[in-house]
C-alpha cells in the first residue's frame, strides 16, 4: 500500500520520527567510523558511550530486529511498519545500532526451526546484544563442499562431545556463542550433519586469529577439543542440520552482496573524482590518461547496472514476483565488481596505491590496496563464484549432471 | 525507479510476444530474406498499425494512446526476439519523439495521426561518414528565398529505403563538431534533388545513402528552432538507444533460450554438452550479464516516462550494456551450437548478423563509454 | 648446419635458383588471386594457363611434394635442402603451385601407414595434382566427439560395403576421392574404426554443398547409399583407424592454424590504416576515436604476440626442443586471434562494414563481415577450442579426469 | 630472431634458477618480510656479485663479463620465481646501461668496476608524480657555477631507499611533456641537500620519495648531453620494461606452477580440483597466456642483444603483456586456492603485491598500449 494511504501508518511514522528525534544521540547521526562499529556481546567496549545508550534505546523498542516477535525481545513490527522505521533512520543518517551475525543470520534459523526454549533462552539476548555470536562452518578440508564436514559431535548421554576444527570463523575470538555444523552421522554425508550451539568459553575451545594477505585479521581457526555441550542445545532434528545450514546461507549471501560487500566507505569521492586528482585533466575536464578514462568509464557503468539490478531484484521480490535463485546471481556479480573496484582505484592512485604503511602515504590511499586484497575473498567467502556458477546453471537454468 | 511492468504495461507485452511469435517468427523472417525483401514487409506492418503499437507515443488528441516508453519497450523488446524487421523504432519511436517534442501544432497535425494510421513512416538521417558522429554534421543548409537549400549526404539511413518522410539534420551555422547550428528538417521523399541508394546490409534489414543536391525545403518544414536543432535531435536520438537496448535486449533473450534449449538436448561423448561444466559456467555468466542489461534498459525506459533529468546517461548506460551483451551472447550462440550454428540453414547466423547492425547504429559501446564519461563529468 | 659451411648445399641453392628463375612464369610471382588458386584434380580448370604449367613444372620435380621419396613421384629432398627450396620459392614470391588435403594431410599418413601397392598407387597422383582428395570425418552427430561416428562399414567377401553420413566434408563436391574414417565394429568405440578411400564418383555417393552463414559452401553434407569400396582400398589395420586419424588431425591443426588461420590476404594494409581513414586523425597521426584507438593497440600487439609464439615454437622444435602439444595451443590462439581481428575490422569500417552485396561498399568493405562470420568457425573445425582447452588441461598440465 | 639459449645462456639459466631456489627461497623471502627488511638483503647481494651477475652487461675492460641482455634476462626471470629483492634491475641493467650508453669514459672507468664487484648500487629517479609519465619531468636543473642546481622532487624510486648513486632525471630547458631539455645527473646519495624518505611498500621490497632542495651537481656528473639527455633515458627505460617483464614472467610462472600443484592435490566434493572442467580451461587459459607471454620477452630481449631496431615496440609490447599476464594469473591463483591463498601464511598473497608493483613500474598495460599505438604510428 503506498505511504500516505493508511491513516495508521501515517501515525506509527509520525510517532516514530519523534521518538528518533528525541533518542537517537547527536553523534550516532554522523559517519560511522570503523573503530566505533558496534558488534555487541560480553566484551564490547563502546568507545562512544553514545553507541552504548543508542544500542540500548534502539533494544529497549526491539528495533535492532524489528520484525521479531516481541515475545522473544523483537519490534513486532509488520513489513510496511518496518520500511518506514528504516526511511526514518536513514532520513536522519543513523548509525546502525547493532551488527551482529545474531540478528542477521542466527536469529532468523532459531526462528524457523529452534524449540520455544531455545527462542526464549537465544533471541532476547540477540536483540539487545548481550551475546556476540560466530559461525562454525568451514573446516579446513570442507570449503565449496561444505557438507564434506568432519566436526564430530558423539552423544554422551546427557552431553554432546564436540571434537574438530573450523576454519574461517569470522570474529571467533571476539564472540561469546558460536552456530556450528557438526557430524552426527559419518556413515551418511548431507544426512548426517546437526546444528549445534554453545558458549566459547567452554572447556576445550581455541580461537587463533588467521592473518589475512590484507593484513587484518578478522577470521580464526577454530579447535574443538573435548568440548561438551549440553544436551538441549541441538536445534532442530538430529541430522537435520543441512536443511538448517542452507537456508542460513541463503541469509548470509543476500547478507553479503546486498551492498556489493558494502565496499561503500563514508567519505570516500567517487572513483573518477579520484582519478582527476592523481592523473589530472584537459581543459575540458576529461582525465588526460584516456584509456584509464575509458576503463573507468566502464566500472562506473558496471557499477551503475549492478545497483539497478540489486534494486530490480528487491522491488520484484517485493512485488511478489518470482524472482529465482537471484541470491547466487547478486552475489556473483557483487565479487565481480568489487574486485573489478578496487583493483582500478589502486591502478588509479598509481604509486601512490602500492604503499603497504608508515610515510609517503595518506590513510586512504592506504586503504586502497588492503581493500582491493580483501576484495579477493568476495569470490571465495560465503559460497565461491565457482559453487554460485554452479547454483545458477542448475537450479536456475536447469542444467543437468553428466550421466553416470 | 519502477522495475514493475503495470497491469496495462503487463498486457501490451504479452500481446506482443504472442503476434511477434505468430506473425513476425523466425521462419517468417527467414521466408522475407529468402524473397529478397531486404526489410519491406508492408503486409506485417499493416497487421502492427492495426495493434496500435504506431500510436503508443502519440497523444490521444492526435489519434494515438499515449501509453509511454516502457510500453513501447515491451513491444521493442518482443520484436528484438524475432529479428522482425520493421519501422517501429524509426517512426513510432524516432519520429513520433521528434515530432512530439520538437514539432509545431500544424506539423503534428499533419504527421502523427498519418502515423498512429500506420500510412506514413519516417526516418531521421544523421550520420554522414563510416561512424556515428552526430556533432560531426557538415550537410549544408542554406537560406533561400523563403526556405532553405540542402546539399551533402547522409550514410546508412535506417528505413531510408522505404521511408515517407525523412527527419534530416543539417548545418544552418557554425563547422562540423559543433552542436549549435544544427536545424532539422521534414523532407518527402519524394523531394526533387533527393537521391536515394538502397543498400543490402548484413541483417537483411536494408538501409540507404542519401545525396542532396540543392534539395528545396519550406521554412514551414523546420522542425523546432533553426541553429538549435540539437535540442531535440540528441534527446531524440536518446530515444532511439533507449529503444535498440529495449531490441538488442529480445535478440539476446531469444538467442539465449535457442542456446540453452541446445545445451539440454544436443550430445557428445554420450553426454549433453549442457553437462560439462564449462559450458554450465558460461550459460551462468551469459544469463547473469542479461540480467544486469534487463535492468538497465528497464530504468531506462522508467527515465523517459518518469522524465527524469538522467535520461542521457540512461541512454548511454543501456545502449553501451545491451551492445557488448549482443556481442557476447551471439557469439556464444554460434560457438555452443557448433558446426550447426554456423550453417544457413540455422538462424544463430541471422543474430549474430542483426546484432552487429542494432550494435553499431546511434553509437556502439566504444561511443557510449566516450559518451558517459563526459556527462558524468570526468 | 648453418647455411653456406656445406658446399653441396651451396651448390644446390645455385641450382635450385637457376631452375626457379627458368620455370616460374611471370605471373605466378605476382600475388596469388582467389579464384586462381590451384587445387587440383580431375575438374581442374587452371583460369590462369600458365598456373598449370607451373604445377606441370614442380611435380616433374617433385618439388610439390620436396620431401617425399622419389619412388613415389615425391623430391627426394633432405630437410635442409628443402628449406633452401622454400627459400628461393619465397625468394622470388612465387605462387604455390599446389593446394591438396593429399599433400597435406593423406601423403603423409600414407607413407607411415598404406602397404607398398598403396603408396604406388596413391601418391605419385597426389604429387602431381592429378586426383583431388577430400576428408570424410566429421558426421551429425560426431562433433567433437569424433570416435562417436556411424558410418557402416561392411565385409561382404569381395568388397565394403559403406551406408551412413559425413558432414563438414570441404569441397567433396570438387574432389575426385575421399579419405573417410568408417565403422568396421559397432561392439566398441575407438578400436572399431577403419580408415578406407573411395572414389567420389563410385555409384551411392552423393555430396551436397552446405550454405554458411558467411555465405560462400566450403563444406558439404556427403551422403553414402550402399558404396561398393574395393577390398584393398582399405589403409593400415582392419578396426586400426582411430591412431591413423589421430596423426591425421596432427598435420591438419598444424597446417589450420600455422598462419593464423591464413588470414592475410593479400593487398589488405594493415588495420590501423584502415582506421586512419575510417575514423579520421588528429594534427599527430593518432586516430580520432581513443577508445578504438587503445583496442586496435591491443590486437595488434596480440597479433605480434601469436606470430613470436609460432616462430618460436617452430624454432624451438627446429632446435629439438621438447615444446610439447603446442599445436593445441596455437590453435586454440590463432581462433581466438583470427576472431578477434576480424571483428575489430568490422567495428572498424563502421556502417561500411555492415553491407552484405550490392550498391554502396567495396569489395573490401563486403569481405570485411563474411570474413568475421567465417572466422566463427576458426573455434570449432579441426578441433573446437573447448577440446583444444581439455587437451592442453589434460596432455600438457597432466590434470586428470573426475575419478569413479 | 632467435628464441632458443646458446649452450651458455643455457648454463646461466640453470645457475640462477639453482641459486635462486637455494639461496633466495620464498621462505627466505617471508623470513625478510617478517623481519622487517623491506628490501634489503645486503648478503644476498653479495653472494649475487660473486655469481657474476652484476657485470653480465659491463664491457670486459671494466671488469664485465658482457653477457648480453637475453643472459641478464635469464637472471631476472629466475629471480622473479621467488620475488627475490635484490638491486639487479636497477643497477646491473638500468644503472650498467645509463653509463654504457650515455657515460664517459672517466664515469664508466669510476662507476662500472664497482658495480661489477657488487660494491656500488644506483637507482634510476623519473617519475614526480602518482603515474608514470616520463615526459612530464619538472624537476628543474639550473646551471650554476660550473655546475647545476637541482629543485624537486621524486616518486617511488625503486631501490632509492638504499641506492649508493642516483641517476636523475631533470630539466635544463623546455617545459613538462618535452622530452627535449631532460639531462640526466648521477648524484650520490649522501650530497647536500637530498633528503630520501624511505617508503614501506605493498610487495616489501621499499622503495623511496627524493626531494632535491638546491642540490649542487658539478659539470662532471652530467650523464650524456645537456638537455638530450632522453636519448639515453628513452632506451634506458626500456631496458627497464624489457628486465620487468622478464621478471614478470617469472613471478608468473611460479605462480601457476604453484597453482598447477593444488590443481592436482586439493579435493573438493571427492574429487581432486584439478578435474574440474572450468578449472581446467582457465588453466589451460592461463598456461596458453604464458607461452605468448614468453614470446614476447624472449623477443625483446633479443632485440636488444641484435641492436635491432624495434627494441621501444618489443619493450612496450613484453611489458604490456607481461603486466597483463601477471595481474590475471595472480588473481587466479589466489581464486583457485581458495580461503588458504588469502591468508598471510600463503605464499600467494606475495605474489599478487608484487606483481601489482611491477605492473605498474615503468608504465602499466595502458601507459604502453598507448606508446605502442603511437610507435607503430596510429
Amino acid at each position: 500500500m503506498a505511504d500516505g494511504m493508511d491513516p495508521t501508518l501515517d501515525q506509527f511514522r509520525a510517532e516514530t520520527r519523534e521518538w528518533l528525534e528525541e533518542n537517537c544521540p547527536p553523534s550516532m547521526r554522523t559517519p560511522q567510523t570503523e573503530d566505533e562499529v558496534v558488534w555487541g556481546g560480553r566484551g564490547e567496549k563502546f568507545k562512544n558511550p553514545e553507541s552504548k545508550l543508542w544500542l540500548e534505546r534502539m533494544a529497549s523498542k526491539g528495533w535492532t530486529a524489528p520484525t521479531w516477535p516481541k515475545a522473544y525481545g523483537g519490534g513486532g513490527l509488520s513489513k510496511e511498519e518496518n520500511q518506514i522505521l528504516q526511511q526514518e533512520l536513514k532520513r536522519i543518517k543513523a548509525r546502525v545500532a547493532l551488527n551482529s551475525f545474531g540478528l542477521w543470520m542466527l536469529g532468523p534459523v532459531l526462528l524457523e526451526y529452534a524449540n520455544e526454549e531455545q527462542k526464549q533462552k537465544f533471541l532476547p539476548d540477540i536483540v539487545q546484544g548481550k551475546i556476540r555470536w560466530c559461525q562454525g562452518y568451514s573446516e579446513p578440508g570442507a570449503g565449496s563442499d561444505l557438507a564434506g564436514l568432519q566436526t564430530k559431535c558423539e552423544d554422551k548421554g546427557d552431553h554432546w562431545l564436540v571434537n574438530g576444527q573450523k576454519v574461517w570463523t569470522s570474529y571467533a575470538d571476539q564472540a561469546d556463542w558460536i552456530f556450528c555444523l557438526v557430524r552426527t552421522d559419518t556413515s551418511t554425508k548431507h544426512e548426517g550433519i546437526s546444528f549445534l550451539l554453545f558458549d566459547m568459553q567452554s572447556e576445550g575451545v581455541e580461537a587463533r586469529p588467521i592473518k589475512l594477505i590484507s593484513g587484518s585479521s578478522p577470521f580464526c581457526e577454530t579447535f574443538f577439543n573435548d568440548v561438551k555441550v549440553p544436551k538441549d542445545q541441538l536445534v532442530g532434528r538430529l541430522n537435520g542440520g543441512w536443511e538448517i545450514a542452507k537456508r542460513l546461507l541463503q541469509y548470509e549471501r543476500s547478507n553479503i552482496s546486498a551492498s556489493g560487500f558494502g565496499g561503500e566507505r563514508t567519505g570516500i569521492p567517487p572513483i573518477y573524482e579520484i582519478a582527476k586528482k592523481y592523473v589530472g585533466t584537459d581543459a575540458e575536464g576529461h582525465l588526460l590518461d584516456n584509456d584509464l578514462r575509458m576503463r573507468l568509464s566502464d566500472l562506473v557503468m558496471s557499477e551503475k547496472a549492478f545497483k539497478l539490478t540489486v534494486a530490480r531484484m528487491a522491488e520484484q521480490s517485493k512485488a511478489g514476483e518470482e524472482v529465482g535463485h537471484t541470491a547466487s546471481i547478486i552475489k556473483y556479480a557483487a565479487a565481480k565488481f568489487n574486485q573489478y573496484k578496487t583493483e582500478m582505484t589502486v591502478e588509479t592512485l598509481g604509486y601512490q596505491g602500492l604503499g603497504w604503511e608508515g610515510e609517503g602515504f595518506s590513510e586512504m590511499e592506504l586503504h586502497a590496496p588492503k581493500a582491493m586484497l580483501r576484495a579477493k575473498a568476495n569470490s571465495i567467502e560465503g559460497g565461491t563464484s565457482e559453487v554460485n556458477l554452479n547454483v545458477i546453471a542448475k537450479r536456475v537454468l536447469g542444467l543437468k549432471e553428466h550421466k553416470g | 525507479m519502477t522495475f514493475v511492468l503495470t497491469e496495462e504495461q503487463g498486457m501490451l507485452k504479452d500481446a506482443a510476444r504472442d503476434f511477434v511469435s505468430e506473425q513476425l517468427s523466425l521462419t517468417h523472417f527467414r521466408a522475407q530474406r529468402n524473397a529478397g525483401a531486404n526489410g519491406k514487409d508492408p503486409e506485417s506492418w499493416a497487421a502492427m498499425a492495426e495493434m496500435g503499437w504506431y500510436g503508443v507515443l502519440i497523444p490521444e488528441s492526435y489519434g494515438g494512446s499515449e501509453f509511454g516508453y516502457v510500453g513501447l519497450g515491451q513491444v521493442l523488446e518482443a520484436q528484438g526476439r524475432t529479428l522482425a524487421a520493421s519501422p517501429l523504432l524509426q517512426t513510432a519511436l524516432v519520429g513520433v519523439s521528434a515530432l512530439v517534442l520538437g514539432g509545431s501544432d500544424a506539423q503534428k497535425e499533419t504527421v502523427l495521426p498519418k502515423i498512429a494510421e500506420g500510412k506514413l513512416t519516417t526516418a531521421l538521417a544523421v550520420d554522414e561518414h563510416a561512424h556515428h558522429a552526430p556533432t560531426q554534421i557538415a550537410m549544408t543548409a542554406v537560406a533561400d528565398g523563403g526556405g532553405f537549400k540542402l546539399s551533402g549526404k547522409k550514410t546508412f539511413v535506417s528505413n531510408g529505403h522505404f521511408a515517407d518522410l525523412f527527419i534530416v539534420a543539417a548545418r544552418t551555422s557554425g563547422k562540423p563538431g559543433d552542436t549549435s547550428g544544427i536545424t532539422l528538417f521534414m523532407v518527402p521523399r519524394d523531394t526533387d534533388g533527393l537521391k536515394v541508394t538502397e543498400l543490402n546490409t548484413l541483417d537483411y534489414h536494408g538501409a540507404a545513402n542519401l545525396e542532396f543536391d540543392g534539395v528545396v525545403v519550406p521554412a514551414a518544414d523546420v522542425l523546432g528552432s533553426v541553429d538549435a536543432g540539437w535540442d531535440i535531435l540528441d534527446p531524440v536520438m536518446d530515444r532511439a538507444r533507449i529503444g535498440l537496448a529495449a531490441e538488442m535486449l529480445g535478440l539476446c533473450e531469444a538467442a539465449f533460450e535457442m542456446t540453452h534449449e541446445y545445451l539440454q538436448t544436443r550430445k557428445q561423448f554420450g553426454q549433453l554438452i549442457g553437462s560439462f561444466q564449462s559450458l554450465q559456467h558460461r550459460a551462468a555468466i551469459m544469463f547473469s550479464e542479461m540480467e544486469l542489461t534487463r535492468s538497465c534498459v528497464a530504468a531506462a525506459l522508467d527515465a523517459l516516462d518518469a522524465g527524469r533529468d538522467d535520461v542521457a546517461e540512461m541512454a548511454s548506460l543501456a545502449k553501451a550494456k545491451a551492445s557488448s551483451l549482443a556481442h557476447l551472447m551471439t557469439n556464444e550462440t554460434i560457438q555452443i551450437h557448433g558446426g550447426i550454428g554456423m550453417t544457413d540453414e540455422h538462424d544463430a547466423g541471422f543474430f549474430i548478423k542483426r546484432a552487429r547492425v542494432l550494435e553499431s547504429l546511434f553509437g556502439g559501446e566504444g561511443f557510449h563509454r566516450e559518451r558517459y564519461a563526459t556527462l558524468i563529468g570526468f
